[in-house]
């Protein structure tokens, strides 16, 4: 059968690639930064935020990214102000998240989390030509974003006193990729789903920190990776008949294996070489 | 074991009946007019997850002299049930013919993607279905309720007759349909197909994590092309970006068509307005003019 | 090379780089700075001496706005250090090592990473000369794309002094820089810190061995609990003055009485 | 009306106590070792060996539990084999424990993720007597466990060199405490709730650590927060007519909300008292 | 006080505390270690010097099994060390500072950690006077109820000094435990690890700067790039010869000639 012979195919090739290039790369801030879950929590949150919509008549999307925004900064902010580490600051806004939504829900009358979910969860089969254009928006915002920020946020997550000694607003910073991630999360969700965005943005970064020796080698390696799972997995989704959105996640998956597998001997063999060119470390230079 | 508080009457002495979802609650609220007290547990089907009851739900499960549910649909109450109510009463289970048209169903859609539990259990929408659950629970309540007995079973037969119509009335108006594939993002009309002699295809489950594969909804695009189909029907409850989808890639329209887990709040609809709604809606879709 | 009297009011001298006056600092309800009154001006090579626990890195963060001040005020070349905003004028170096980042980070980028910051945004920083000498100065240009955790504890020290080096600052705040560094790599250090000096630049030094950089440091600051505040000695590093504030080798209790553990180096068997 | 009127209610009320107690003790050690989203990760994993089941005709729950135990030991393997962090490893096994969940479901047949509900989700409300049963067995074998094998995972935590230069197995260790949390969350979520048992091994213990300046003063204190908001919540969520669990948590999170506002103050007031004991300090002792 | 020839071969020696035979570390392809044999045996005090990244931190490690040989071989009291089980005997300073864990932890709880452990499951360590002596020992006893992420950093290093005294072991590995360590507690330090030297306790050391422990090293072990294997000289503590190996000030293109930096602390001016 022909893939692109389909409209809907088509649309959902354009946004797994669009997903794949993007997300890599604000994971790869949130993996430096411990918040590898921050997907999946900001999932959560926005859910509650559809709970509040619910409860009081807001508009449900609006209402979601509005929610997982405020979760962002809170987050941000159990950090800064209390003595509490970003996976445990998230988890509590992951709880938080959960028990909020089936509370507001459930004092809204009774509605099931089902309809909670319709305003929330999207899937790659189902990309409409107007998800498109949101996720397109979104891809340049962040890549806007990132271009402008993302050394800033680099530095904070070297070092906080490093960062602000720069002259770096450490808070603000922070907060900046946190509520970038959580926009490109509930986007994300509502149009192609929330486990492919969520698990996009970190699991090819984890496989590509496997075997690369920079930052910038990680998150280059880390796109490549998501955009090979996301266009690939597609491929496979539709050949073996399963949900694109766990086949991309899975093929991620199987290429962090790959990569954990032939970190140890590239290691090797890359090193050798080093040190075969290196052969007196710590004496060729003296002070400048 | 079963509440101690199970004390049979309430303070204003009339029979408790607890029904697990809308259905149930009318079929009780037709039988049992004014002279019983209906409570629904209203929580319609879905992600569990974080789904569950409240300890006065479960208060009231344990202290109503009849439970109506339907096993294997709603986990919740299937675990209210189990440990509270002597009163309960599957009403899929105690329909022998019921429980035997769910595993021929099975049998026939077995490894397609229909089943949420080990048969559907969405048998309200067959009118006839619905008769026989009416007809239980007069039994029932006249068992729970005996000096009222004979009130129970005539406002059962009542009600029986008044499905009757809506079942005459689907029957009449299906009859012309000039296409019987009825093609839903969630496979819940099952009975209602078979009932009324059409095909139903369906596109996905409901739930989030069960998205759609895409080789699935080409091969309903293909199908809705190659058998004319004209309308994709996606429920009230459920995203409709799969039957949109669908509709987009193929050029049909979508309309919606209620499964009746659950009545919008506020609705001033019941079972029979809905259905009714739904048998139009059928009837501009299919093209049995 | 002048030096205030400790406790002179610092907030109108218009030419201190760090003017610090009556800056207390409260962890947990104690003064662990204690109104501390100090100016520093343009040139000045300060070591900063005082036992564990003495406040010295809590003073030099205050210094940089890195921690509140419960009362008190720090201005940096005469703004509030809340409010200063010329900080590549500025290079520190932690008294910690970074923590393992979770994601890989290489020697290089982690020097280069001292040229971004607000005022710097969109420039090449990937071929910069000022990192590769940086790194040359510290001798670890070999090693630039290592991984910053695979260097040993000294070499990882020796990037983030690097890293100070490549701002191209004017002032530079180094906390225990030569801890756990090699003599090679502290002599090293002791010259290029020189040759700042000499080019006019203001250079702090939290240090417990003046070892090898005493003949650059100008001025000593002793820090320690004390009856007037946490400053228990200002003045020129003289060898009697800080032995009496505790700064160095006094311990009599331990060595045997006016004959202290030789500060020569090396046993002769 | 009296709560303890009902059978349902006193089991409730005995389960919640359980899980209270035992849950924070694990949670304290979760959290010192940056596994704070561990509980609901688990649930995921669980899910995805029900799937597991439906594909293979196994026996569900039976399987869940290995799935959980299995991934488990898979995240310490990721995290002593490959490069990477605790938060990252949990994050793999979390989405790969949806993405598999949602595949095996797919592939054995399309049954939607409400059939696999119904296999793992249990809820405070619904507690029947061979749950407490199971639940006192996981309590007992947790807190024997913990009392054998406790001070070694603390002293992994603080750091794993030491720990070996103390004859301390890291990897049979850590993978204890990580096996030994799944079987809790497996056993919690079948029978009083993903959300409750997860949330509560890590919230209150987030509560404790605000006010707490040892690990021990932690653990007591989050198990008294756990216990509290158990007790309490189940009543307030009688009272209000909501769904327990949900309510639990929330307490708990309003819990942590009061300590992360009181800690400052009272550290201030503390210290002062401290510092007043300790005129002279370093000065006092002298080389033994 | 007596130190083998080095290249000796060490696997039957009985005596040996510590019999490393032909010991390489790999790290990416590299030897970082490379053909040790050493034998430490009980009473010795060995300072391991070397420049930074000269594998000092990694031959201590592997001696004590917490990185694997790519081959050869380590036996510890005679017992290869991955099968070496009397871990209560050895005491352990890392070089780098515990990471602030998530949890709180209270200085007393890091210490009292030492005596826990497979051999010592079910002891009360809250009032052992073990941990007493530790902490008084470094001077920190008053502050043991305090979180250790509150301490300085070289009150923390303290604390892991206390946290392998308490351990009542007679074979200690130290890895710089006086870098950024004051003069007073240097001083208490030599004067500990004095008084266990004389109690026949077997103590390694790493470290730059010999100085207030040199009395009491009875053998220095100078780690480098060398041409045979990594380690450049094993014997006595003499100036010349660790000069010669670069372990010891002697960076002619700095200092002027003749004329090194004095070891004198500080300036007279
Ligand atoms: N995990 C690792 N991966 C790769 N290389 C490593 C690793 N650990 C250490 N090295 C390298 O091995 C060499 C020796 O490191 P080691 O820590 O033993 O040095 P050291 O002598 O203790 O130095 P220092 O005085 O700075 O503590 C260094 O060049 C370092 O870069
Ligand atoms: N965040 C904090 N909370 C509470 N107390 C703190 C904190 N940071 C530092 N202190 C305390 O303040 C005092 C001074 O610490 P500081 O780090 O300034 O000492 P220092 O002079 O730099 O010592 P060192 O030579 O060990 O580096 C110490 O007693 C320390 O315990
Ligand atoms: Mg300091
Ligand atoms: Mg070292
Ligand atoms: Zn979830």
């Amino acid at each position: 059968m022909d893939l692109l012979q389909y409209d809907f195919l088509q649309r959902a090739l354009i946004a797994a690639a669009v997903v794949g290039l993007v997300t890599p790369l604000i994971g790869v801030f949130l993996v430096q930064r411990r918040l590898a879950l921050l997907g999946d929590g900001m999932g959560h949150v926005a859910l509650a935020g559809v709970g509040l919509a619910f409860l009081f008549g807001t508009a449900p999307v609006p209402t979601a990214l509005v929610a997982a925004a405020c979760g962002a900064v809170i987050i941000e902010l159990i950090r800064a102000k209390s003595r509490t580490a970003g996976d445990l600051a998230l988890a509590l806004i992951f709880y938080g998240g959960i028990a909020g939504g089936v509370l507001f829900t459930s004092l809204a009358g009774g509605r099931s989390s089902a309809a909670l979910n319709q305003y929330l969860f999207g899937s790659l089969s189902t990309v409409s030509a107007t998800d498109l254009v949101w996720l397109g928006v979104v891809a340049v915002i962040v890549l806007v974003v990132l271009a402008v920020f993302g050394r800033d946020i680099f530095v904070l997550a070297l070092d906080p006193d490093l960062a602000r000694t720069q002259g770096i607003r450490t808070t603000a910073t922070s907060m900046l990729l946190t509520v970038l991630a959580a926009l490109a999360v509930v986007i994300g969700m509502r149009t192609v789903g929330l486990l492919l965005v969520s698990a996009i943005m970190i699991v090819p970064v984890a496989a590509a920190q496997q075997l690369s020796r920079s930052f910038r080698g990680t998150a280059a390696l880390g796109v490549v990776v998501g955009e090979l799972s996301a266009v690939l997995g597609l491929v496979a989704s539709f050949q073996l008949d399963v949900p694109p959105g766990p086949a991309i996640v899975v093929l991620a998956l199987l290429f962090f294996g790959a990569c954990a597998a032939v970190a140890v001997p590239l290691r090797r063999r890359r090193s050798r070489r080093v040190a075969a060119a290196r052969p007196a470390v710590l004496h060729e230079e003296v002070a400048a | 074991g079963s509440g101690t508080g199970s004390t049979g009457q309430a303070a204003d002495g009339k029979p408790q009946v607890v029904a697990a979802f809308y259905p149930l609650e009318w079929a009780a609220e037709q039988v049992g007019g004014d002279l019983v007290d209906v409570t629904s547990l209203t929580a319609p089907g879905a992600e569990p997850h974080d789904l569950e009851l409240t300890p006065q739900q479960v208060a009231a499960v344990s202290d109503a002299d009849l439970v109506l549910y339907i096993s294997e649909f709603q986990p919740a109450v299937d675990d209210a049930v189990a440990q509270n109510a002597d009163s309960a009463v599957d009403v899929a289970a105690d329909l022998e013919h019921l429980a035997a048209e769910a595993h021929s169903h099975e049998g026939e859609e077995g490894g397609d993607h229909a089943e949420e539990a080990s048969y559907d259990p969405h048998v309200w929408l067959d009118p006839t279905n619905m008769a026989a659950i009416v007809t239980l629970v007069g039994e029932k309540l006249g068992a729970a309720d005996p000096a009222n007995a004979s009130t129970y079973t005539a406002n059962a037969e009542k009600a029986v007759a008044e499905l009757g119509t809506l079942d005459a009335e689907w029957k009449a108006g299906t009859a012309t349909c000039t296409n019987r594939d009825l093609v839903v993002s969630h496979e819940a009309f099952g009975y209602l197909a078979k009932r009324y002699g059409f095909e139903q295809v369906g596109v996905s489950g409901l739930s989030p994590e069960a998205e759609p594969s895409p080789a699935r909804i080409a091969e309903v695009a293909d199908f809705v092309r190659a058998n004319g189909v004209t309308t994709i029907y996606f429920e009230t409850l459920v995203d409709p970006k799969v039957a949109e989808t669908v509709a987009a890639e193929t050029g049909a329209t979508t309309a919606v068509l209620d499964p009746l887990e659950g009545l919008a709040e506020g609705s001033s609809e019941d079972y029979l307005s809905v259905m009714r709604t739904n048998l139009e809606t059928v009837k501009a879709g299919q093209g049995c003019s | 090379m002048t030096h205030d009297h400790p406790h002179a009011t610092a907030d109108t001298d218009p030419t201190a780089v760090f003017a610090v006056s009556r800056a207390c600092v409260t962890f947990d309800g104690e003064c662990v700075v204690d109104e501390v009154d100090l100016v520093i001006r343009a040139g000045e090579v300060v070591a900063v001496l005082g036992e564990n626990g003495a406040g010295k890195s809590t003073l030099v963060r205050a210094m940089l706005g890195l921690t509140p001040l419960s009362h008190g005020g720090v201005r940096v070349h005469g703004v509030p250090v809340e409010q200063f905003r010329d900080w590549d004028r500025v290079g520190y170096v932690p008294q910690r090592l970074l923590s393992a980042g979770a994601v890989p980070t290489s020697v290089h980028e982690v020097v280069e990473s001292a040229l971004w910051g607000p005022r710097r945004r969109f420039g090449r920083t990937r071929r910069s000369p000022d990192v590769e000498r940086a790194l040359r100065a510290v001798g670890l240009w070999d090693r630039r794309d290592d991984r910053m955790d695979t260097l040993s504890g000294g070499q990882q020290r020796r990037v983030l002094i690097a890293r100070a080096l490549a701002t191209g600052a004017d002032t530079f705040v180094l906390d225990e820089p030569t801890a756990g560094i090699d003599a090679d790599s502290s002599a090293r250090l002791a010259a290029t810190l020189g040759e700042l000096a000499a080019s006019g630049a203001t250079i702090i030094v939290v240090t417990h061995e003046l070892g090898i950089i005493a003949p650059i440091v100008t001025r000593a600051l002793v820090l320690g609990r004390g009856d007037h505040g946490s400053v228990r000695y200002d003045g020129p590093p003289r060898r009697e003055e800080l032995a009496h504030h505790h700064a160095w080798h006094h311990s009599e209790e331990l060595a045997p009485a006016e004959a202290p553990p030789a500060p020569v180096t090396l046993l002769e068997p």
